[in-house]
């Protein structure tokens, strides 16, 4: 085992992948010798040259749609887009075009790419650097939708991500990139569309993806003191879903909170808990919460943007609440 | 006849002729009563005839809702056209996709998208894909006047000029997007003055002379597959019928403007042409047409006797899954 | 009263508001002599001319900038994207820069607009011109959401909408426009942001909109003959969502069925579960049921696309489901 | 001198002055610990002063994440911009915006957006807003070289064209998109070149020289109010700061490169210009500098001693309600 941050294991899973595979490329704005903003493919370059490593004209559109048609002739293109922020810019390529194509042809063809990209708050970047938009690429029926919250499932999800021959929206966290974590010497994988119960309990099964992963691990640390278990259910892939774990459990503890950055309204949460109490609401022993972010644009402001945001100090509230201990405030 | 060699432009013919009888067809068919949006390229023949004829099987195509001549042109399948059109499962597209979105794999023929413009960035990357593959394979685009428009247009055109990829955009210029003639969307006179954007080659050609035509697009595709970057052709041509058979084409156009490019026929024009050089005869046409009418007896009956797509598999075809 | 489809109704509403107040344009592709796909606009720019009914370029995220653009320097654009699923290639313009522009001016600056589209299938229109893509558009704070269902709310509706100082995207349906209903011959409005009951029931609170709602008032009249009661609730806003008529409507039925065209995950059924979840999950007696498009693209052929989308026939068997007469196939 | 008088070189200077101490200021500040990115405009401000001096107090702006100098040239005050960059309640965004999203309504100037390009068609529909009012405004638009890639910058330079719109887009080039290189990510010498495919007048100006881009701001402006339309001006300048504070620039440029355009620094550039013709003395600059400096200082004051906004306001502001 060694020690890795978040943003050196998804830097070695481009590497392997990079040498395992001579079609896997990458292509984005500014990651050759810039390393993009968050320094995930810095040095790739280097090591696979500019044919390998390809700055793009800032266009995202352009960027995605080539990403699609490389893959559709053979290659498997690891597409970045700087911010999930300006993702919208190629909504209809991922939406219309790269959803959707298989279908199109009947089932007939693959569709192997990935496109990074990173979301989250938190460093006062202001209303276009700061979103968490993965709600929306979940109501695109042919898309997967991964959320690393650890350095290992960053490493893991991110090469199965790329072997896999279907379209990956692969969302990180700008929130995470530092943060450290155990990582085997040897090769691994971890599959996409399973879910990992972080952390058991029994009184709150808490679903939490990306850096709420985090705070939610944070909690359980300081509820267990005052008496309070919390099941910590990390999906990791939000499309497809695996139900399953969540719903067993949910029928383990009898209670769910769902912990997001986005915010509440059309949020995944909403998509969580509708699962819930349509097939375990008889399992429930309390509303369902919904730890998120208010619905805002993400402030500028510091203070105003940690208190739109949900943090460490929302989920404690929130399962207080929902073991009817206090009234949280949101 | 003119630098294009009479045999050449025999094989064009014979593409105008196929084109045109399918289109001819589909509308029949459609009022019959098959699903779906019908937008028929009548008139327009001679653009896709000339540029496919220049196109290798492995080449790859890419096109919008009005694509059947763009289709038939790289080589696809009247009967598995027809079936689509049918939305039967013997379809290219399995019945999912229809007139807007055939997908003809066996023909490197890579789809039609309803998003106007969606299908340029597109081929930009399948561009990307063969230049990295060192394939010498060249890709071609077609699409309407009114895409060039688009933002996926610009962004496509940026990416495919850096990288010097080998790709073809054709623009068949019938005046109109949908309704709107193009002064009223832009200022140019001529749209391949859009490539001076690009420091690519761009070149406007009556599109509906098959010679002209074939000049540029295989002096075009040479230059792509030999590395020397894209190139983007403007045709100026005309859709006979409305934007779809659904719409007249009566709102926004002159009896006397369509009347007067019937006169302009590609295909009539050609075939003048071919007779009058002694390329053809009148008995090789009437036997080149029974032939494609045979063809398309057979791809009817092949559509109409196809069973329909499963309920069961409604859901298949979304994700791929290893079995 | 007079009776008039609900495509005459909006066009009416058009032309008043035009006619009321001169700052009102549209603009769109193909709007003027051809009228559009749908022929809301008909006739207009005969009454109005060509500066206030303006055929655009080809170019979606150019409509909407340029509507953005006109409403902040006084005027009140109604654009019109002829296919709701092109709005993805405007999607940058609507997310970030439409529904944000206020908040980022501290609350200082109005941004007057609608933006018209129309979506949902039963056309056979294919993959790119029958989907249902509400649910994105309610994951943007800062916008609002309509969405009429009969022909009087629709004129009533577009009208606030066009004298509304927030950012509406009012989404019509393809199916409904041929719809006839009765509208009062005097001039009247219908509020944004308030739900109606459109039926009154007893055993199911049924919430539906758009088309779905037609279908669910069809199918209240079939179950009456069984004993099964819907309450049909029409949210016709939904953003910012009239939480309480629901909430309301739950606490008295004690079930509740979300029946919308857009396919399920990420939908906006889950939004509405998730509230009845978190505030009245004590009043239900069954399980929330949700019917909804399968989590497929929409395909051409008719019997499947049938089948994807849900009929009068799915919330028929969703309700027995409800009531505990039988299992439903979705 | 040039064409511009020396009255008018003079406002300029000034406004190239204030520009620079602000944003050196801004940099003093962001060291201290201000929040957010700073993207500094250092090196390029003779573009937004030259364009600047041309408009009217009712004319129009719109500008990008790298929109300090732009706004500054628009009249913006200095003590409500660094209270925004303070994130304060006090601020142009009320502390919601930060240094990337300043909007000055005061004085009309429309925001600044921090996705690439997508002002553009913003500021299209702003010109569309004015001509349909009869309103005889001038739109300016600010952004980078990058920018001209997106489909935003497409689209929107297809509706100002079409309808002859009073804009003009100015185009700062200082030769990266970021880290990228202009060779990078076009094959195009002259960006400006990108107006042949809207049939607009096009130009490309020495950025850094004030007289040039005056001169040929001056004309479009000029050209815009009378409704001869849009004009695209291109000005080949250099940031001499990395892509924003956080950004050394020197992954992807070398240190020759950076000091080379130190020596062609607009303002050192005009003020011996200035000096040399004595429209300006050398204690006149110290006095300026000095009052520049003072309004500094208190908006600095200012902003630090400004309150936060409030939590309970957290929500306000996001829909407009009646009261
Ligand atoms: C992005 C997008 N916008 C609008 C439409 C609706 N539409 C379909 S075809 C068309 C006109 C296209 O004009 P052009 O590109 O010239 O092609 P043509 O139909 O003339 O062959 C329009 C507006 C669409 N399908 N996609
Ligand atoms: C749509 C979008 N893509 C990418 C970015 C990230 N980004 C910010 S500035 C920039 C480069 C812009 O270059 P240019 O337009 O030349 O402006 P400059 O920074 O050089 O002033 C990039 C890639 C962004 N903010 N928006
Ligand atoms: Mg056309
Ligand atoms: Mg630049």
């Amino acid at each position: 085992m060694k020690e890795l941050t978040y943003r050196e294991a998804l830097r070695e899973a481009l590497r392997e992948e990079m040498k395992r595979d001579e079609s896997v490329f990458l292509l984005g704005e500014d990651i050759a010798e810039y390393g993009s903003s968050y320094k995930v493919p810095q040095g790739l370059v280097d090591e696979f040259g500019h044919e390998r490593v390809r700055n793009t004209p800032l266009a995202e559109a352009g960027i995605i749609g080539a990403t699609l048609g490389a893959a559709l002739v053979g290659m498997r293109p690891v597409a970045e887009i700087m911010y999930i922020d300006f993702s919208p810019i190629a909504m209809d390529q991922i939406f219309n075009q790269i959803a959707k194509f298989r279908y199109m042809t009947g089932g007939t063809v693959k569709v192997p790419l990935v496109i990074r990209t990173q979301g989250g708050g938190g460093v006062s970047a202001g209303l276009h650097h700061s979103q968490s938009l993965e709600a929306l690429y979940t109501h695109m029926p042919g898309l997967m939708v991964v959320m690393p919250s650890i350095p290992y499932d960053a490493k893991g999800l991110l090469k199965s991500s790329i072997r896999e021959d279907n379209p990956v929206m692969f969302i990180e966290h700008k929130g995470l990139y530092g943060q450290s974590g155990m990582i085997p010497e040897e090769e691994y994988l971890v599959p996409l569309g399973k879910a990992e119960v972080k952390c058991e309990g029994k009184d709150i099964t808490v679903v939490a993806y990306s850096k709420s992963l985090v705070l939610a691990l944070q909690a359980a640390e300081t509820l267990e003191k005052e008496g309070i278990s919390l099941e910590v259910v990390d999906p990791r892939t939000l499309l497809p879903l695996d139900e399953d774990t969540i719903l067993d459990s949910v029928k383990k503890t009898s209670r769910l909170m769902v912990v997001h950055e986005a915010c509440k309204t059309g949020g995944f949460g909403g998509e969580v808990a509708a699962i819930v109490a349509e097939k375990a609401i008889d399992y429930l022993d309390a509303p369902i919460k919904r730890v998120t972010a208010l619905d805002s644009p993400i402030p500028f402001n510091p203070r105003l943007e940690d208190y739109i945001i949900p943090n460490e100090g929302d989920i404690i509230a929130g399962a207080r609440e929902l073991m009817g201990k206090e009234v949280s405030a949101r | 006849m003119s630098k294009i060699g009479k045999e050449k432009l025999k094989e064009i013919y014979i593409i105008m002729l196929r084109i045109r009888a399918f289109e001819e067809r589909a509308i029949v068919e459609y009022h019959k009563g098959i699903p779906g949006f019908i937008h028929s390229s009548i008139g327009e023949e001679a653009i896709p005839a000339a540029v496919g004829a220049f196109l290798r099987g492995d080449d790859y195509l890419l096109t919008t809702h009005r694509g059947h001549g763009d289709i038939i042109a790289k080589g696809a399948r009247f009967d598995k056209m027809m079936a689509e059109l049918f939305a039967k499962e013997t379809g290219y597209c399995k019945g999912r996709g229809g007139s807007m979105h055939i997908v003809a794999t066996d023909r490197n023929m890579l789809g039609a998208t309803a998003i106007v413009g969606a299908g340029l960035p597109i081929a930009s990357g399948v561009a990307l894909g063969c230049k990295m593959q060192k394939l010498d394979r060249v890709t071609v685009c077609f699409f309407g006047d009114g895409a060039t428009c688009t933002g996926a247009f610009h962004e496509a055109l940026c990416f495919a000029s850096v990288w010097d990829l080998p790709v073809v955009f054709v623009c068949a210029n019938n005046l109109y997007s949908l309704s709107t003639p193009q002064k009223v969307y832009t200022k140019l006179e001529h749209i391949s003055d859009r490539a001076k954007a690009y420091g690519i080659p761009g070149v406007t050609v009556d599109g509906n002379d098959v010679a002209a035509v074939a000049e540029v697009a295989s002096e075009a595709i040479e230059r792509a597959r030999k590395g020397g970057g894209p190139t983007f052709i403007e045709g100026m041509t005309y859709r006979i019928y409305g934007h779809h058979m659904g719409d007249p084409g009566t709102s926004y156009r002159t009896k006397e403007e369509v009347e007067d490019w019937k006169k302009k026929d590609p295909i009539a024009r050609l075939q003048s042409r071919l007779l009058k050089a002694k390329v053809i005869t009148k008995s090789d046409i009437e036997e080149i047409q029974a032939d494609v009418n045979r063809e398309l007896d057979e791809a009817v009956k092949f559509a109409a006797e196809s069973p329909e797509p499963k309920i069961e598999d409604a859901l298949s075809g979304i994700y791929y899954t290893a079995r």
